[in-house]
């Protein structure tokens, strides 16, 4: 598996190419990235911060990862998460999980995403017209991590 | 010596990332070192009292009030997160 | 809505950029690759030809974009769908889809996905060790498409 | 005349991929069409006869037995499909 947390940009096509390997039982590439929005929560967002917890932030999506694996049928499964400052458009995060079919590396996908959605120790900082704002977590958030019944 | 880290909201709360404490004697789980740190003042009192948003980890897992704490542990104080 | 049917090999990042549109309310891209695998029920594969409906296809797969846009807050979907003889490790179909969240896009876009395996109008032929055979539809196929009531 | 299109398995067991044929007074439907083609002979009977996995799309959708066929239609019979 792969964890990255960065402030560089990241390219899917060549992150894909390195965690398949040349694996030929690979049949199913699911992936996710996740964008910043020029709104949210109403207000319009001129650029965003992503601090995170240097080391617990890639030790908990390494763990996440393991569950996930322990879950489904999948080969394995790269996060890319970027921190520092993001403009509207930028790419956020990166998720691919490969497997023998596509049901598995669809859950397991989501189900990693939705724990870097609630439950990895990131935060977000966004500065709107009215200056500059932490974002509260969101209840729907921990209602989809609810329901892996995720650990932690 | 333990190492306290705060995140996000609460560290530009108490001017702070990053510190280093002599454990106090008294000091024997979480709920203490809580205690221990509400006690330095008002703007500590705000940031970490009852009912504030609060998450712990100890040594980079999740805890809770009665996690024991002990010589060399890192602990970090952060509001619930907000990734991706 | 974009379905391409064609011969030639895909860049996902690529067809990402361009899905995107740098449209700003885009929050979520949810995508999936699959992939030729060097087995299949157990036997080795070397090459296999897929083969289509013209027309049929690509209308059937535009109908299914838009059921899954009456179905999911989504913006847009992609669909890419090789034919023609493939080998191992080669690309084969590419889906994907934007949103504004993250839940929408995973569903919208693994919803394509069955219809894609299961209903258009694909039919895949393999070259074993043991000469060249048709495959045959799959029971765990026809029960994934069942799971959303899909018509057709 | 309408228009015939055979698919993968069913193209090869037939010979054929496209047809045009004069369309017969007697088919009304899909039921009759496929009655006229399995009378052609063997290889027909044994590729398109009752209980063999064949599907049906007339002008592009999926049809059944009673789908009304008429002069200018494209029926298309295939096996079951197997994408992506």
């Amino acid at each position: 598996m792969t964890v990255r947390v960065q402030t560089e940009d990241f390219d899917i096509s060549a992150e894909i190419a390195a965690l398949r390997r040349d694996n030929p039982k690979v049949g199913a590439i699911a992936s996710f990235i996740g964008v910043v929005r020029d709104i949210n929560d109403g207000d319009a967002v001129a650029e965003m911060t992503l601090e995170h917890y240097p080391g617990m932030t890639e030790k908990s999506i390494e763990g996440i990862i393991t569950q996930a694996r322990g879950r489904w049928n999948i080969f394995d499964a790269l996060v890319v998460h970027r921190v520092g400052t993001l403009k509207p458009l930028d790419q956020i995060v990166l998720v691919i999980v490969t497997g023998g079919h596509r049901g598995d590396a669809f859950a397991a996908c989501e189900f990693v995403m939705d724990y870097l959605k609630t439950r990895a120790p990131f935060w977000k900082k966004e500065k709107t017209g009215a200056g500059a704002r932490w974002v509260d977590a969101r209840e729907s958030d921990d209602i989809a991590a609810e329901r892996w019944r995720i650990k932690g | 010596m333990i190492t306290v880290l705060y995140f996000a909201r609460l560290r530009e709360a108490l001017g702070t990332g990053s510190e280093q404490i002599a454990l106090p004697p008294a000091v024997r789980d979480l709920e203490g070192l809580r205690a221990f740190l509400i006690a330095r003042g008002e703007a500590w009192a705000e940031a970490l009292g009852p009912g504030r948003p609060v998450r712990v980890a100890v040594n980079q897992d999740m805890a809770a009030d009665d996690t024991p704490i002990v010589e060399g542990d890192e602990v970090a104080f952060f509001p619930p997160v907000t990734g991706g």
